[in-house]
């Protein structure tokens, strides 16, 4: 596992393996079986399991979005009761974020900022492994409260005081605050090593300004992320020790101010949301170039307008609290600069919209995928903008047309993105490809159930539909055909279909595990460098490190001008690799696989359990993450050349990581 | 972002040098303390900002080093303060904590 | 890419359909006060520019996918931008954007004027219904306070500010039609000016999420004339005239005392031995208060305007009235043949059923063993009865 | 607390061995260097938070005593002296792994050590006595936030002298002398950084009357 001898034989070499014991245990030496999984290190495979797991996720989140609509589908609904109903939309929501989407981005980040910017792993890849544990851990946390008493039913932004411990007796918050809390660990122990990554392990050649897009815009988002977890960290731990531990800290009869918890919440949340939708827009600014045949329109204005995005974002949180209470001056500043974004996010429809010009498109998923968030997105950034006008925004906070901005941005914007995502780099990462016709209904039914879903809660919001209501009313739903209650059902309908339009995505995968076509090494013609890699790619990524010369440097390995200034191709894929495999470094030493990054995640848990519970019981699971901790110091993250069986000779070795 | 320096082993300060920073330290510390016994009337409150953030400044940039190395550093510690600073004092600023 | 267009035309349809929809009480689009006009005004013109910035995004790439759709045409040029052109499109939104936030500016100052306020009432949120306070203010005959809860009632055309906030989490205030929503928070007082152009009943809801009944926390706001409002106030001070001896509800009376009177006062009420009977709901209700009832059947909803207190056919009457009329129909109240019977018995024989609350007494531990919200009290039936006819006299 | 503390051991314990000096990266500089100045300007958003939501609630004294009434300057004085001076002790340590010399090394990282838990010892102190004068966690918000923000700093700063030992220990198992040097450079940025940290406190929470 740790050391790949001379790449290019077409043999996979059996890999040598560490022997001695440097930390209380054994290296795990396996490389195939459950074991080459839980313990491994490699930036592809934690990639893989972060995405899987991101996705049974959606899952969780999909079937609560389902009984919340079922529920909704008729005035006085019976599905849920009221309790329940509340426990589903927080949790609805929290799955949706921050076990779907963050993690779905961080597992794009972890499979391919490697690949894209040359690279054979993430700077530390054992802080990446205990980061997927920690997020995993994190979020069967989250949702054992099902289990033990109820759920978190505060909402998802958890407003103090209705979250404290006499409006919500129960243990969910308890669950969600230190759920958060762990995950929180995972982004920020991601953030930390994916800059790192990004900043100091890009290949010779690849500057900032010719590294992909959606590398770029994952660069932005671990930034915010590592400037944002902390902020959040700071209100659960205000929120834990009030809970937990008798403190005030939104207590009012003691003095507190709620309004604090809002801040530091929305400090954290409107970056948040940025969070949730840079990777995407990452995703398609790859798509649209590869599939129009033409470079991204505007590339420094890509780059420049997302770290403005990141930037700006900051400036903007009260744009959440116009309805609180802030005073005129604050509101009206917040005001102005949350209009500010606008500017930014337009630059990057315009220069979407500006690479399909002029192209040769062809209209793949992934493709449909990524014009269909170019659209509606767009719709759902717009009446971002009509909030963005404060009085007009308490008209219009806490409705459904709140609901209907948020799930265009986030389903047609940040869900669309990660869905072209996965029709594009499916190939590359299990080597098949996913069905096109079954993908081609997957994406209609997708936008067709998105529309019917979330378009008829404009309208619900607009005349007057609060949100997080377990039930309306026939009474304040108006008159007419097309009352109210039409759209509640016309809603509900479209989120069936929604559903179908997931399912055939799971059966899609289903289908190409089963007996998918083998992909082509280069699928798409595409442009960029994850590409120059066989499909999966080698343990190592690369036979030797790209020298690059070029954005799109695959593209132009591939094409160059002719005498009339004609692109044409000058070689194939095959060939292009061919040459990387010809210079091969002969020894390339990888990071061996660890226990310790599960052994310390395994810990968090405990101590939180116990904070739920009984101390003694954290202090077990402080004991374990010490334990695994001490491991961990005292092995060394890439396994000596003394260490193997029989022992390498340290000539020509490449180390990584 | 690119520059080939090394990191920081080779340069630095002598020993002696840190010694005298860490006098300087003390003895602004020891204004800061009598501060609390000796009335600056309307001096006070800026006099005793500037010390914290000189203090804050010499530890962070010769004990940390930051003066000696690479820009990323400073850039990335510093992108960190300013925002909690600019962030923290807006969200405070809205309770009227500064008026 | 001809199904994208059939969307794309199936939505606008739609959006369209919706403009001539329903009239919901609650709709944004119908201001009926100053306040709510002023945002109408700012919003409709942001809606528009909104919508046409949408289209033409849309239009230009449905534009772009069929006319540079891969018809066998060579790899085009690899060009990389045209900075004049991007500058041109990133300078234009920031303009537009621009205009929009001059009259934002404007408006929320405007919106936030408080010089000119002609009647103040204190507003109270609470799990989950909402009281109202009208502190003395003798131009108005408002000489002693006026304490009610549900439906909030205001004279037409007098600026009236609400000093707003909550006795336990957060509630939010909110009357479309005459303004926006403004949150009331516990600790703090936030203002909130509403003005009704004429009088008629306008819906509300409460907007922020506050647990378990949230979505039954509504409320109403009921204009009158300027006259039918000084009758109003003249009724909610009038006296306590307790039930003739011998009656249902007599006996209704010493019922509600054993039973309801820790929790609701009904004032200028006495014991046997003349003393007065104050209720302390704060001993027994987490957010230290409960409904003053004292004038309940002027009132035409209880219980958060959850439900009813007119029967369908005598609502329609109140409801549909016009705005002549309708201040002389709220003024009757709710007499024996109008009150909806079946939502206030079941409310006395198991409150928590028909709206849930936090009562579980196994789940009271952590308020110390208050509830919140009105408890199951385990009346019977014949109890029931006397207290209805008990509380028909509460006019 | 178990938090940073994890955050801490994973981040500055970790991943060292694979910096070895003569690795290539893009900047030329140390990942885990990086990393860690990447952490502290995370961590710069946790302490203004905790420092933040004390400066709001700081005059929220309920029935509990006043700051003014608690804090012993005289005290919290020669504590803040003994951290400060630990930072110097500290940066001698780091020169010393620099130049390979592992007995000095060891030495001025047993002695930051020492100030350090001198420092904690001191915190330890400071709270019982607050305790005793009546201000106990939950008293009022003054002492709640007041408690969260120094017991965070605290923990911090335990966690730090923990690295300290375990590095002495692996210092003194190791083969190659001046092998750790980048551990030591990487727990002395940590280390400096709590130290400013408490620059901050001192002078906003101690000496600036509420
Ligand atoms: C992916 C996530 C995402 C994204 C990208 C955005 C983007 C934006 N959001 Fe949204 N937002 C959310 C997720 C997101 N939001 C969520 C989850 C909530 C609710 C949280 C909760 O309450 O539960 C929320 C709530 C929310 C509110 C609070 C509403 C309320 O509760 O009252 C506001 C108010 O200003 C707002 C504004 C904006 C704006 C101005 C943008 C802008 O960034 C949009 C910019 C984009 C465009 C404008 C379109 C493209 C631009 C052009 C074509 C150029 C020309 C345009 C103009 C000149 C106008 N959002
Ligand atoms: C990324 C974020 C995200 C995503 C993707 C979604 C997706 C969906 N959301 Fe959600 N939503 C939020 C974020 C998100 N939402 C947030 C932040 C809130 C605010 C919560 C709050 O107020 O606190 C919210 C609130 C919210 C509400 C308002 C609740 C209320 O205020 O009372 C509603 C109501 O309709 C809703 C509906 C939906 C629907 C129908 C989907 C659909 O798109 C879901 C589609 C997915 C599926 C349907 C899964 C499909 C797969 C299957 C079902 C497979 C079945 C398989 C087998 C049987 C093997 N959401
Ligand atoms: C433990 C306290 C408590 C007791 C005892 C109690 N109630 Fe209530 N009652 C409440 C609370 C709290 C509400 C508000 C509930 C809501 O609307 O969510 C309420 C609401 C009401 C309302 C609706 C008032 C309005 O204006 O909306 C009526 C009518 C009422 N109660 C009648 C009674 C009667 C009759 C009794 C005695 C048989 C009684 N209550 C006993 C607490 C109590
Ligand atoms: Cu009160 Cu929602
Ligand atoms: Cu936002």
């Amino acid at each position: 596992m740790a050391i790949i001898e001379r790449p290019p034989s077409t043999e996979v070499a059996t890999p040598a393996t560490p022997s001695s014991s440097l930390g209380a245990l054994k290296r795990p030496v396996s490389t195939t079986g459950w074991k080459s999984w839980v313990f491994t290190v490699d930036h592809k495979k934690l990639g893989i399991m972060y995405s899987a797991t991101a996705l049974f996720f959606f899952i969780v989140g999909g079937l609560e979005a389902v009984l919340i609509r079922l529920q909704l589908a008729a005035p006085n609904g019976k599905v849920l009761n009221a309790d329940l109903y509340n426990q589903m939309f927080t949790m609805h929501a929290t799955t949706m974020v921050f076990l779907f989407v963050m993690p779905m981005a961080a597992g794009l980040a972890n499979y391919f900022i490697p690949l894209q910017i040359g690279a054979r792993d993430v700077a530390f890849p054992r802080i990446n492994a205990f980061g997927f544990w920690a997020f995993l851990f994190g979020g069967i946390f989250i949702n054992l409260s099902w289990f033990m008493g109820g759920a978190a039913d505060g909402g998802w932004f958890m407003y103090a005081p209705n979250s404290g411990p006499v409006f919500s007796p129960s243990h969910g918050i308890d669950f969600w605050t230190l759920g958060l809390q762990i995950t929180g660990i995972a982004s920020l122990t991601g953030a930390v090593n994916l800059i790192t990554t990004v900043l100091n392990m890009r290949a010779p050649g690849m500057k900032l300004m010719r590294m992909p897009i959606f590398t770029w815009m994952q660069l932005v988002v671990q930034f915010l992320l590592l400037f944002a977890v902390p902020v959040i960290t700071v209100a659960l731990f205000l929120l834990s020790f009030q809970r937990n531990f008798g403190a005030t800290f939104f207590d009012v009869a003691s003095g507190a101010d709620p309004l604090l918890w809002q801040h530091l919440f929305w400090i954290f949340g409107h970056p948040e949301v940025y969070i949730l939708i840079l990777p995407s827009f990452g995703v398609i600014s790859e798509v649209l170039p590869v599939f129009s045949r033409k470079p991204l329109f505007g590339y420094p204005f890509v780059v420049f307008s997302g770290a403005a995005i990141g930037f700006v974002g900051w400036g903007v949180w009260a744009h959440h609290m116009f309805a609180s209470g802030l005073g005129p001056v604050s509101v009206a500043v917040f005001s102005v600069a949350t209009m500010a974004i606008a500017v930014p996010t337009g630059v990057k429809v315009v220069n979407w919209t500006m690479t399909l010009w002029g192209g040769k498109l062809e209209f793949t998923v992934a493709m449909k995928f990524a014009i269909g968030l170019i659209v509606l997105f767009t719709i759902g950034g717009l009446s971002g903008v009509t909030h963005s006008v404060a009085p007009s925004d308490t008209q219009q906070t806490d409705t459904y047309y709140i609901v209907a901005h948020f799930h265009y941005v986030l389903f047609g914007g940040a869900i669309f993105g990660l869905f072209s995502g996965f029709y594009y780099w499916w190939p590359k990462v299990f080597g098949k490809l996913l069905n096109e016709k079954l993908g081609t209904w997957n994406f209609w039914l997708m936008v067709i159930g998105m529309n019917m879903t979330f378009g008829p809660m404009h309208i619900l919001g607009l005349q007057g539909q609060p949100r997080r209501m377990y039930v309306w009313t026939e009474q304040r739903a108006g008159e007419g055909f097309f009352n109210l209650g039409f759209w509640n059902t016309f809603a509900s309908i479209g989120s069936l279909i929604l559903t179908v339009g997931v399912l055939l995505f799971l059966i899609n995968i289903v289908i190409t595990a089963r007996n998918g076509k083998i992909a082509p090494l280069d699928p798409w013609n595409a442009r960029s460098l994850e590409w120059m890699t066989s499909n999966p790619p080698k343990e190592h990524n690369f036979d030797s490190i790209p020298t690059v010369s070029h954005l799109d440097e695959f593209f132009h390995r591939k094409y160059q001008e002719d005498a009339n200034g004609q692109m044409v191709q000058v070689k194939t894929a095959e060939q292009v690799l061919k040459e990387l495999e010809d210079n091969a470094d002969a020894h390339i030493h990888m990071p061996s696989p660890s226990y310790w990054p599960i052994i310390i995640a395994l810990g968090l848990p405990v101590i939180a359990f116990g904070m739920i519970y009984s101390i003694p019981i954290s202090i077990v699971g402080g004991v374990i993450v010490l334990f695994g901790v001490y491991g961990w110091a005292i092995e060394p993250s890439t396994a000596p050349d003394d260490d193997f069986d029989p022992p390498t000779t340290t000539k020509d070795v490449v180390h990584v990581g | 972002m690119t520059t080939e320096t090394h990191s920081s082993t080779e340069h630095g300060m002598s020993n002696a040098g840190y010694v005298k920073i860490a006098l300087i330290l003390a003895a602004i510390t020891a204004l800061e303390v009598a501060t609390y016994y000796v009335d600056f009337g309307p001096l006070f409150m800026p006099a005793l900002m500037i010390m914290m953030v000189v203090k804050f400044v010499v530890v962070v940039s010769y004990f940390m080093h930051l003066k000696f190395d690479n820009k990323l550093f400073t850039w990335v510690f510093y992108a960190g303060l300013f925002l909690a600073l600019g962030v923290y004092a807006v969200a405070l600023a809205t309770f009227h904590f500064f008026s | 890419m001809r199904r994208m267009l059939t969307v794309g035309v199936g939505l606008s349809t739609s959006l369209v359909l919706a403009g001539c929809a329903t009239n919901a009480p609650q709709d944004t689009f119908q201001p009926k006060g100053p306040n709510a006009q002023m945002i109408d005004d700012l919003q409709k013109p942001v809606f528009a520019v909104a919508g046409i910035i949408g289209v033409i995004v849309t239009v230009a790439v449905l534009y772009a996918i069929y006319k540079f759709r891969d018809r066998g045409q060579p790899i085009p040029e690899q060009t990389h931008g045209k900075p004049a052109l991007e500058i041109t499109l990133t300078i234009i939104p920031a303009l537009i954007l621009t205009v929009v936030g001059v009259f934002t500016f404007r408006t929320v100052f405007d919106l936030a004027k408080t010089s000119d306020t002609e009647m103040i009432i204190n507003v109270t949120g609470q799990q989950w219904w909402w009281e109202y306070d009208y502190p003395v203010q003798n131009e108005y005959g408002i000489t002693q306070p006026i304490i009610t809860s549900g439906q909030l009632v205001i004279p037409v055309g007098t600026k009236v500010m609400l000093r707003q906030t909550s006795r336990d989490v957060i509630h939010s205030y909110w009357i479309p039609a005459l303004n926006g929503k403004r949150d009331a928070v516990p600790g703090r007082v936030h203002l909130n000016r509403i003005e009704a152009d004429e009088p008629g009943i306008y819906a509300g809801q409460c907007t922020e999420f506050c647990g378990l009944s949230h979505a039954n926390m509504r409320m109403e706001a009921v204009a009158l004339s300027k006259a039918d409002f000084a009758k109003w106030v003249a009724g909610q001070l009038k006296p306590y005239t307790p039930p003739a001896e011998n009656t249902l509800a007599k006996e209704g009376e010493a019922v509600f005392v054993n039973q309801c009177a820790r929790c609701h006062q009904v004032n200028g009420m006495k014991r046997a031995d003349g003393t007065a009977i104050i209720a302390a709901p704060d001993e027994s209700v987490v957010s230290g208060a409960a409904p003053n009832l004292s004038h309940l059947m002027s009132r035409n909803t209880f219980a958060g305007a959850m439900f009813d207190l007119l029967n369908t056919s005598c609502r329609k009457d109140v409801w549909d009235a016009d705005s002549e009329s309708f201040g002389a129909k709220y003024l009757q109240g709710v007499s024996e043949d109008c009150l909806n019977q079946s939502d206030l018995r079941g409310w006395l024989r198991n409150a928590p059923e028909m709206k849930p609350m936090y009562v579980n007494p196994e789940l009271l531990s952590s308020t110390g063993g208050k509830y919140r919200g009105m408890p199951y009290l385990g009346l019977t039936e014949s109890d029931i009865e006397k207290l209805v006819a008990y509380l028909l006299t509460l006019k | 607390m178990w938090f940073t503390l994890a955050e801490h051991a994973v981040i500055t314990a970790g991943e060292h061995d694979t910096g070895h000096g003569d690795h290539h990266t893009s900047t030329g500089l140390s990942n885990n260097k990086l990393g860690m100045w990447l952490f502290l300007g995370s961590e710069c958003l946790l302490f203004g938070g905790l420092i933040s939501t004390y400066m709001l609630y700081r005059g929220r004294v309920g029935e509990g005593p006043r700051p003014s009434q608690v804090f012993d300057i005289p005290f919290t004085s020669v504590s803040s002296f003994v951290l400060l001076m630990s930072s110097l002790t500290m940066v001698l340590a780091v020169s010393a792994a620099h130049k390979g010399d592992d007995r000095n090394t060891n030495l001025w990282v047993t002695i930051t050590a020492l100030l350090g838990a001198t420092f904690v010892g001191g915190q330890v102190y400071e709270f019982t006595a607050f305790y005793n004068e009546g201000m106990g966690f939950t008293t009022s918000l003054f002492s709640s936030s007041f408690y969260v923000l120094t017991g965070f700093h605290g923990v911090h700063v335990t966690v730090g002298i923990i690295m300290l030992m375990s590095i002495v220990g692996i210092m003194k198992r190791s083969k190659t002398p001046g092998s750790k040097a980048e551990t030591v450079e990487m727990i002395g940025l940590y280390w400096h950084f709590v130290d400013v940290v408490w620059i901050i406190i001192f002078t906003l929470i101690y000496l600036v009357p509420a």
